[in-house]
């Protein structure tokens, strides 16, 4: 399990092949990026600021990372989350789930997805034309988690 | 006590993490931070929507009536807004 | 809509970078690659051959392309299924979605990887070490389809 | 009529392609199968496992009940196994 909260953008790519490294036994390797947008409701989004609380937040990278894979059969996982400025279009997060089938992979990248939104110690912060804004929790993303118990 | 503020919290409060005396009278969460409300009007408007107040005591979240000693780290945060 | 049926491999950063361009309001962006695996049931596989109808095929996967655009608020989507002579470890299949929130990306990621399965015109073969067979559908194939539904 | 074999439907039959005159008397897909069933074993063996044929007329998927013309492309094959 690769677990990183990092100021740096990451190639997809480069992060596939750490976990195929010379393995021939995976079938199916699901990611998910999630990215900065350059609009949110109505406004428009200038730059994001993400603030972490380090230590912490690969602690809970990590204990979401030994629930999914506790639940699926997994052969590989990563999870990084990026933290300082960001602006729209940079990548914000990636999960990468590696298994030999596909429902596991597409499910624990998935459930993974959900359980950050809610659970990792990271702040969004965003610049828009009408001034700066921390973003406020959705309840819906407290559903998206329940949605799995 | 260490004690360490993220986001809003941190802003409203105006500074990122501080040391106190954690009095004699006071061993939970919740007795934290109404004793930090007396310290002045910045923590009283950091803890104004209580509903929006997370807390983790050693880097582990706990509700908000968790026991706590003078020897914890106590983290106060809004709710995450991750992924 | 990217559809391509290929004997190349492909790059997933780059398919990636071809959806985004300068694009700044993508929110997610999610990816599923099949690979060959070096087992099948208990059989170890040496190599597997994939025959594909050359012309039907891509009008079947950009019909399940279209399906899936039809369903969920995709931006962007990219398939790509290579055919000729693939070895354990080799990427068979990539799947990419753009969207602008995580759901649509992951379910018609999902929906399109249930689909080529049954109805993008494609075959294997796998050689084996007790020698060359052709692979048989999964009626669980179908049911994966089904559930769509 | 332009035919086209698949996967091991192609090798049972020894060929990829071929072209053949339509009988007056077939103008089904079910037709067909049962009229290059009389030209050979080779379509015999290629057809024996009838829920394993699938068909499509020109590039389409079809029934096996569907009717044809002698200007179609007819395209014989297992379930596929893409993906």
């Amino acid at each position: 399990m690769r677990i990183s909260a990092q100021a740096e953008d990451f190639d997809i790519s480069q992060e596939i092949n750490l976990l195929k490294e010379a393995r021939t036994d995976l079938g199916a390797i699901a990611t998910f990026t999630g990215l900065v947008r350059d609009i949110h409701g109505e406004k428009r989004v200038k730059k994001m600021t993400l603030e972490h609380f380090p230590g912490m937040a690969e602690k809970e990278l990590t204990k979401i990372g030994v629930l999914a894979s506790e639940r699926w059969p997994l052969e590989g996982l990563t999870i990084i989350h990026r933290y300082g400025e960001l602006y729209p279009g940079d990548n914000i997060v990636l999960v990468i789930t590696t298994s030999h089938h596909r429902e596991a992979a597409f499910k624990a990248a998935e459930f993974i997805m959900d359980w950050l939104k809610t659970d990792a110690p990271f702040w969004k912060k965003e610049e828009t034309e009408d001034g700066n804004h921390w973003v406020a929790a959705k309840s819906e993303d407290d559903n998206n988690k329940d949605r799995w118990n | 006590m260490n004690l360490i503020y993220f986001a809003y919290i941190r802003e409203s409060i105006g500074k990122s993490s501080e040391t106190i005396d954690l009095p004699d009278d006071v061993d939970t969460v919740n007795g934290l931070l109404k004793h930090l409300e007396t310290k002045g009007d910045n923590y009283k408007t950091a803890f104004a929507q209580s509903d929006l107040i997370r807390v983790a005591v050693n880097e582990e979240y706990v509700s908000l009536d968790r026991k706590i000693t003078g020897s914890d780290e106590i983290a106060i945060f809004p709710p995450m807004t991750g992924g």
